[in-house]
């Protein structure tokens, strides 16, 4: 019950903020050079101010900023996010085809980065001082100061150009119409190349934590207590410090979304996975504003849901957060 | 502390590795009078090929060599002056909303936030776009993006130094609550900001080299990120173009990050015995 | 004099019939970049959109790579003798994709009504047609008001798309829910579109030319990142890169590949031409010495070499090779630092720097830009790059907030329609990228391309132009700087993929794969 | 019979360290159904002999030398799966801090049962039983809830009876307990005491029960060591060592005990140098959209006067409101109602401005000498700054605080130093020096003898002794400890759950206290019995 209050509380905070992402960013977007109406004349081959004019009467553009602001909030309150007139369709419904494909790869990544961040975590921390803990760190290091694009662009060359081994690019083999598992396969295989290069910072991030976690539960008292008992180091491990371990990588994993989420545009638009951060960057080159703003706050929402996420895992790890709300 | 810091063989050889990069933009100048967008000789040249240029030139025939040196400086430039920003926005409101607490508390927090909801990275886009790829604009925008964390952790530290008794002390002394925070609080929440700083340098540094790989770069500034965004389309021909620059990010990360984690051992000794000979 | 000219072409299937050769057949994977905003070409006339619509809705003629007219929709055709009247016979049993007759009201429709409130560029030539109509169902006529040279350039499909009267005739054409499945009577019709991925377009199998297509199926691939582009194609996942769709520096290695060939034909139409605006009103570029120091300043020809790649032509003047009634015989700007020094100090050049706007449509523009600012800065012009995206770029060239800019605009074939809206003083409007954006001002030869655009016979408007381009040369009113090539790179196996002057544009009609 | 024999233990220290070994050529025995207290301040390698014992010592510690025999083997040499099989079967041990020695995110009755599972003892529903039954024998209410419930939900002294439970899982020969009463109230202490003897008396296992706590040791122990600085000094049975210690390190250490001896009653003050008139202080805690507000009743009407040059002890347990009180009489805290009183201005009704220029009439000695130093600042600095602020000008506040240094026992040099360089006694020294800078009419002490170890203590307590009677000082002395406040003060107020239970003199309070929580607090003070025993006032 407590659990459900909170997370009312926070959903009613989390539609507030969200609200003021949107008014925030609308400023933000409408104060940047350049005019849609021209960049879309522009691309329609040649403008004539007659064009620009019906175009700009056509955005609401004519309208003094505060009723395109009004108007704006008050479709967000409806859940309408506007119409992108660059791709001549409701802003929901671009952002409803590129979604589920941003969020396979930062779910993916997300999963992989934790999962794989807290097993290395674990075997670092248990191996201490040793040498295969020297190893595991310093690679955690290099991964943590390798630029994401950079690893992108050799897991291309590597896997992709040199040993073929998976498609470089893309979301899935297109006009291939796989159907089934066989489709799943395929957009798998494709998943791997994005997903493992977007996880590995993050990986890095949480093996670190995990590692440092871990050293610092296993000087508790109530570990020593665990020695007292008899338990093997194994079972220490696994049923005392771990679970404490955790609390704090989640914690961080949960705040780190926004990062994942922004660090998809880069390997989107490396790996060419038609998600909402490619999307973005298209959409701010033309000024496309109810583009951008939609993706904001999906991204936005996104971030939150995650905080949302890892605060319900918080609590069903920790019983002492529930009771104490 | 120094003794301690010293103590610990990859802090130095993070040291080690940061003074040589220093020392190559400063020197950058005098080994390359010319400046980075001189072009010396034909295009695609491997590294070794010719004398005089160690590295090999790029697309137009320009020295990578001095390139790299070139991009040594900006990304320095763009690391520290960023970071020092984002610790101006930062320190401030953090420190004011753990000393003072309730509604000030609320709001910077609430604010912060909000700030750490938006994804950063794509804001971060938006306001280089926005105010255009300059190295102000991007230096700022790298640091509305970063002092989120910044805020948090002096808040942590200010309210955990405010309950410490030496503050009541003060205060039973008549001191006023400003004069407080200044010099009994803040002195001493600089240890953990410091080592913050550090690691905040280093992805200050990554961050820049991703706007400008993306093409949100300062054109008449040129940075690894830039060198790496402009080779992409050849790093099939011409591997070093990208392989270069992308380790010399990779090197100066790791000695920030290095240094980082051997201050951050350094100024908080309980932290650094977990688990390591004491 | 009188001059009479009828030309009449023999019914365009019988000599496009399949020979025994060509076969059937077969998927095409296209890449596209970027990602065309829609697919209704008479809202859209951008290169992307035209590049899949092409294939989706025809004008009634085509151009062959020397810009003679061939039969499209209109099987053959006469320009009465004062130029005034032209006169369109149409091919018989045409329909739309979705089953209805196609007839000469869709013509009159698409020319008369939808493209003039649509279409900025048509309405410009529109100017001079005095009525449109249509005696019977297979013929349109054109009357004119005056003579209009280059009118017979018009009918390309990116210049007068015909579009489905049945379809748009009184609705509100921008929010047309059909534009999102588009209806044309072109060879291929419209089947998916994923966003951010691939548009799937299908064999029209009911297309009047019997036998054609001979292609199955064709996907357009959004791949947005050009290396990325470059790796679909040597991994097989595409089989052609339209010009442009790679950078330069891919082109060699790519083209080095066994069986794949590559052409520079199919930009015959566009005629792009690369040069820089330099803004004539205020700063030191509104000094006619300073902006021939700038021509002489800048080593055109490393920048074709090695920014291009060897591709191109550097520029003598505004008009293209590939364009009608072009010269050479203007004066040369070589590449002279020394001249240009001398210019400089002659005009007395304080060194106030001049901001570069690059063209932001990736890296080799990027590339350039760095190569001039370096040209400049050795001949003692302060230069630096004043970046932009694509929005920015529109907004500063626009209002006229630039010194220098890069741009490139297609010719269309005809001096009239494609180069004298970048000179003349009509022109100058802020708000628009496309035309006479430099502020260049010459009372006199305006007249002349007023005069040209008007002339009847070819001889006559080739020795006008002449003068105009020797004239034009001297005042640099911007600074020209390269014909742009762009090689369109396939496998061999694929044949006839460019057989017109819009090359992939609209070729994949005849374009057939070898077993 | 013996169940454990230690013979020339020595354990080396890292190097670095203070001393090259934590414990040196340390032997004693113990028999079974005996319990030995091994006693020491902090520092003299009491808990690393038991450390040593469960193979618990901490990296780079190691044992040097020597043998720990139990039941003939010896456990100091055996192989780590044996030892383990050993740990928790054989020996058990109990910690300090019950708060922190339970895993805050298992269930009580899982820490249990789990004792059982690591020696693969009995099936899942048999091992619940017996955690049920073990949490009856501890003395647990409402066994079948508390197994299910989380440390978080217990209270210290419930949480150090499930700790015993766990302990005794296996009915160990051998328990060693680690100061395990030090973190807890003394009556919940006696209530621990009573249990450990219980379980002796009824299982008759070996206790080895380590404390810094003569008090603990006269009300538990058969035998005593007593070790210093890794030696033990003194051996022999607890009336032996308590009644008649050979080694003057004993003799001190009992010396400095507070025992409850009371000081000879002095003339009561008249002018009231502090007056608390209808004190209240209420927290409230939770608030929110969805969340009731709990309040809790921190300081609840309390009234009471300190006369000036008198010592008034305020006593009471955690959680009783004795700190709060103090807090809000320097309006460190501010209170919700009531006044403060100090040479006629109420402090509780000051705006912050008016308070900072009156802030030099209550200063306050804090608990925890290493956080109430700045570590960043210089000891002048502390010392200057309040007088300064004053209005003192610079030079003469500086001679005041090398003066000062002197009174406290420092030295005028230490001026220049960092607080780092001073040990824990030194340094609230230099919180006693900062109070007296201000030239205050009131001291507060909160629990500023409280964290250090018995020798200190003492000498602390006799500075501030000397301070009263030579500064003619006005001091409200908090602390949890009776036998402390009995030292130092002139009268004594006993605090409750926010309330005033009883004010009177210390030998009113000692000999004829009227409330029954007092006498249920001067009953548990360990040790009470054998203070009497040894001849004092009674």
């Amino acid at each position: 019950m407590t659990v459900f209050i909170a997370i009312l509380s926070r959903t009613a905070k989390a539609l507030l903020t969200l609200l003021a992402i949107a008014v925030l960013n609308f400023f933000l977007i409408h104060a940047a050079p350049g005019d849609p109406a021209v960049v879309l004349a522009g691309e329609a081959g040649a403008a004539d101010p007659q064009m620009i004019e019906q175009l700009r009467e056509r955005f609401g553009l004519d309208q003094p900023f505060h009723v395109q602001l009004g108007k704006y909030v008050w479709g967000i309150l409806q859940l309408d996010l506007g119409y992108s007139f660059r791709q001549g369709a409701p802003v929901i419904d671009l952002i409803a085809d590129r979604l589920p494909a941003t969020l396979l790869l930062t779910l993916t990544a997300f999963v992989i980065s934790l999962v794989f961040g807290i097993a290395l975590g674990v075997a670092a921390a248990a191996r201490v001082g040793r040498a295969s803990d020297s190893a595991l760190t310093t690679l955690a290091l290099l991964f943590y100061a390798t630029p994401l694009y950079w690893a992108a662009l050799m897991a291309v060359l590597v896997f992709s150009v040199w040993l073929g081994w998976l498609p470089g690019f893309g979301y899935e083999t297109v006009g291939a119409s796989y159907s089934g598992f066989a489709r799943v396969l395929d957009i798998a295989k494709h998943l791997v190349l994005p997903a493992l290069t977007l996880g590995l910072f993050f990986m890095a991030v949480y093996m670190r934590m995990t590692r440092a976690s871990m050293l610092e539960v296993s000087t508790a008292d109530f570990v020593k207590t665990a020695k007292a008992k008899g338990l093997s180091g194994p079972a220490i491990r696994r049923r005392h410090i771990l679970r404490n371990a955790i609390l704090p990588v989640v914690t961080l994993a949960g705040l780190q979304a926004g990062q994942l989420v922004g660090g998809a545009v880069l390997t989107e638009t490396v790996f060419a996975w038609p998600g909402i951060g490619r999307l973005m960057f298209e959409s701010l080159a033309a000024r496309d504003y109810n583009t951008i703003l939609g993706v904001f706050l999906v991204s936005a929402a996104m971030v939150i849901l995650f905080n949302i996420v890892t605060d319900i895992v918080y609590r069903i790890v920790d019983p002492r957060i529930g009771a104490r709300a | 502390m120094w003794k301690r810091f010293s103590s610990n063989r990859p802090a130095l050889v993070g040291v080690v590795l940061l003074i040589a990069v220093i020392a190559v933009a400063l020197l950058a100048p005098v080994l390359f009078p010319n400046g980075p967008w001189k072009m010396v000789q034909r295009p695609f040249l491997m590294p070794m090929a010719v004398d005089g240029l160690p590295l090999g030139t790029d697309t137009l025939g320009r020295d990578v060599a001095a390139q790299l040196a070139y991009g040594a400086q900006v990304s320095l430039l763009v690391g520290l002056v960023s970071t020092l920003v984002a610790l101006l926005i930062g320190v401030p409101l953090g420190a004011l909303a753990g000393f003072y607490g309730g509604y000030v508390d609320e709001g910077a927090m609430r604010f912060t936030e909000f700030f750490q909801t938006i994804p950063n990275f794509a804001l971060a886009i938006v306001l280089v776009a926005i105010f255009e790829p300059t190295l102000a604009s991007i230096t700022l925008a790298i640091a509305i993006v970063s002092w989120p964390p910044v805020a948090r952790l002096v808040r942590a530290e200010v309210m955990s130094v405010r309950r410490r008794e030496f503050v009541d002390a003060a205060r039973l002394a008549g001191l006023s609550k400003p004069r407080i925070l200044l010099t009994q609080v803040l002195p001493n929440t600089v240890s953990p900001i410091i080592v913050m700083a550090s690691l905040m340098v280093a992805t200050a540094i990554l961050l820049e080299s991703s706007l400008s790989f993306l093409g949100l770069g300062d054109p008449n500034a040129l940075s690894w990120g830039y060198m790496i965004g402009a080779a992409r389309t050849v790093i099939r021909s011409a591997w070093w173009l990208s392989f270069f620059p992308g380790l010399a990010i990779i090197i100066t990360v790791l000695a920030l990050n290095l240094i980082g984690e051997g201050l951050n051992d350094a100024l908080n000794p309980h932290l650094r015995q977990r688990g390591q000979k004491p | 004099m009188t001059y009479l000219k009828t030309t009449t072409f023999l019914i365009a299937a019988a000599l496009a019939a399949p020979l025994a050769a060509q076969q059937s057949g077969g998927r095409l994977d296209i890449v596209v970049q970027p990602e065309p905003p829609g697919l209704m070409m008479g809202l859209l006339q951008n290169g992307p959109t035209q590049l899949v619509a092409g294939d989706i809705y025809e004008s009634l003629l085509r151009y062959d790579s020397d810009l003679s007219p061939m039969p499209s929709l209109a099987k053959e055709w006469e320009i009465s003798e004062d130029g005034l009247t032209y006169t369109f016979h149409l091919n018989e049993g045409v329909l739309w994709h979705d089953g209805t007759p196609f007839t000469a009201e869709d013509v009159v429709f698409s020319a008369d009504v939808f493209l003039r409130e649509t279409h900025a560029r048509l309405r410009a030539s529109l100017a001079y047609v005095d009525s449109i109509t249509a005696p019977d169902d297979l013929t349109v006529v054109f009357q004119l008001r005056e003579p209009f040279g280059p009118f017979i350039n018009a009918f390309e499909a990116g210049t007068m798309p015909i579009v489905p009267k049945h379809i748009y005739d009184g609705t509100d054409y921008a929010n047309n829910e059909m534009n999102a499945t588009p209806i044309g009577t072109g060879p291929f019709k419209f089947q998916e579109w994923v966003k951010g991925s691939h548009i799937h377009l299908v064999k029209n199998e009911d297309y009047y030319i019997d036998g054609l297509p001979y292609l199955d199926e064709v996907f357009y691939r959004v791949i947005p990142d050009a290396a990325s582009r470059a790796v679909a194609f040597e991994t097989g996942e595409v089989d052609v890169l339209p010009g442009g769709s790679v950078e330069n520096w891919d082109v060699p290695r790519l083209t080095e590949l066994e069986g794949v060939c590559s052409t520079g034909k199919g930009w015959e139409f566009f005629a792009p031409l690369a040069w820089m605006w330099m803004n004539n009103r205020e700063g030191p570029t509104s000094d006619v010495r300073f902006r021939q120091a700038v021509m002489y300043a800048m080593d055109r020809n490393f920048v074709k070499d090695v920014v291009w790649n060897g591709f191109g032509t550097v520029a003598t003047g505004p008009v293209a090779s590939a364009t009608n009634f072009y010269t050479n015989e203007v004066t040369q700007y070589d590449y002279n630092p020394d001249k240009a020094k001398e210019l400089l100090a002659e005009m007395g050049y304080d060194g106030e720097t001049v901001r570069i706007l690059p063209l932001p449509y990736g890296e080799t523009w990027q590339r350039w830009a760095e190569a001039v600012r370096q040209n400049l800065n050795e001949a003692g012009i302060n230069a630096e790059i004043d970046s932009s995206d694509v929005a920015g770029w529109n907004e500063k060239t626009s209002q006229w907030d630039y010194d220098l800019a890069f741009t490139y605009l297609y010719q269309y074939g005809d001096p009239a329609l494609g180069v004298s809206r970048n000179y003349t003083m009509d022109q100058i409007q802020k708000g628009s990228p496309w035309n006479n954006v430099e502020g260049y001002e010459n009372p006199e030869l305006d007249k002349k391309w007023k005069a040209a655009a008007s002339m009847v016979t070819p001889e006559e408007r080739a020795a006008a132009y002449a003068e105009i381009q020797k004239e034009i040369v001297d005042d640099a009113p911007v600074a020209w700087l390269q014909e742009l090539e762009f090689p369109t790179i396939y496998r061999c196996e694929i044949q006839d993929l460019v057989t017109t002057a819009i090359g992939v544009n609209d070729g994949l009609r005849d374009a057939w794969i070898e077993q | 019979m013996t169940t454990l024999a230690i013979e020339h233990l020595t354990i080396g220290l890292p190097p670095g360290a203070d001393r090259p070994f934590a414990t040196e050529d340390v032997s004693f025995t113990i028999d079974k159904g005996q319990i030995l207290c091994v006693v020491g301040e902090s520092g003299s390698g009491k808990s690393m002999t038991a450390n040593a014992l469960m193979g618990l010592l901490p990296p780079g510690v190691t044992v040097k030398a020597g043998r720990a025999l139990f039941q003939d083997q010896d456990v100091l040499r055996l192989p780590e799966p044996q030892k383990q099989a050993l740990r928790g079967a054989r020996i058990a041990m109990i910690f300090q801090e019950p708060m922190t020695a339970l895993n805050p995110l298992m269930r009580i009755g899982d820490q249990i049962t789990e004792v059982f599972a690591a020696h693969n003892l009995y099936s899942p529903a048999e091992r619940r039983m017996r955690a049920l039954t073990l949490v009856r024998e501890v003395g647990l209410p409402d066994p079948e809830k508390i197994i299910r419930a989380y440390p978080f939900q217990l209270s210290g002294g419930q949480r150090q009876r499930a700790m015993i439970a766990m302990a005794l899982a296996l009915e160990p020969d051998l328990l060693i307990a680690d100061e395990p009463t030090t973190a807890l109230d003394v009556t919940t202490q006696a209530q621990i005491l009573r249990l450990v003897l219980d379980l002796r008396d009824r299982r008759g296992m070996a206790v080895m029960f380590i404390t810094h706590d003569f008090g603990v040791v006269a009300e538990i122990a058969d035998t005593v060591i007593v070790m210093r600085e890794g030696r033990v000094v003194e051996r022999g049975a607890a009336a032996q060592v308590l009644g008649d210690p050979q080694h003057e390190y004993t003799r001190r250490l009992l010396d400095a005990i507070p025992t409850g001896r009371l000081p000879p009653a002095r003339p009561k003050a008249d002018t009231p140098a502090l007056e608390i008139k209808g004190l209240r202080k209420i927290y409230r805690t939770g608030g929110g959209l969805f969340r009731p507000v709990r309040e809790v009743r921190a300081v609840d009407d309390v009234s009471l006067t300190v006369g000036r040059g008198e010592v008034l002890g305020l006593v009471g347990e955690s959680g009783s409101g004795k700190s709060t009180l103090g807090r809000t009489a320097v309006r460190l805290v501010t209170p919700d109602g009531g006044q403060v009183l100090v040479g006629g201005v109420d402090l509780a009704a000051l705006s912050e401005q008016d308070l900072r220029a009156q802030r030099h009439k209550v200063q306050m000695v804090f608990q925890d000498p290493y956080a109430s130093l700045n570590p960043r600042q210089r000891i002048m600095g502390a010392l200057t700054d309040g007088p300064i602020q004053k209005g003192v000008p610079r030079a003469q506040a500086q001679a005041r605080a090398r003066d000062l240094l002197e009174i406290v026992g420092l030295g005028a040099d230490a001026a220049r130093r960092f607080p780092h360089e001073f040990s824990g006694g030194q340094r609230q020294r230099i919180g006693i020096a900062r109070a007296l800078a201000m030239d205050p009419d009131l001291i507060i002490a909160d629990e500023a003898v409280s964290a250090l170890d018995v020798s200190i203590q003492a000498q602390v307590l006799d500075l501030l002794r000397d301070l009263r009677d030579r500064l003619n000082l006005s001091i409200l002395f908090i602390t949890h400890d009776l036998r402390v406040a009995a030292q130092l003060c002139d009268r004594i107020a006993v605090m409750q759950k926010g309330k005033l239970v009883e004010i009177g003199t210390v030998h009113d309070i000692f000999l004829s206290p009227r409330q029954d929580y007092t006498r249920q607090l001067l009953a548990a003070v360990p040790g009470g019995g054998w203070a009497h025993d040894a001849g004092l006032p009674a």
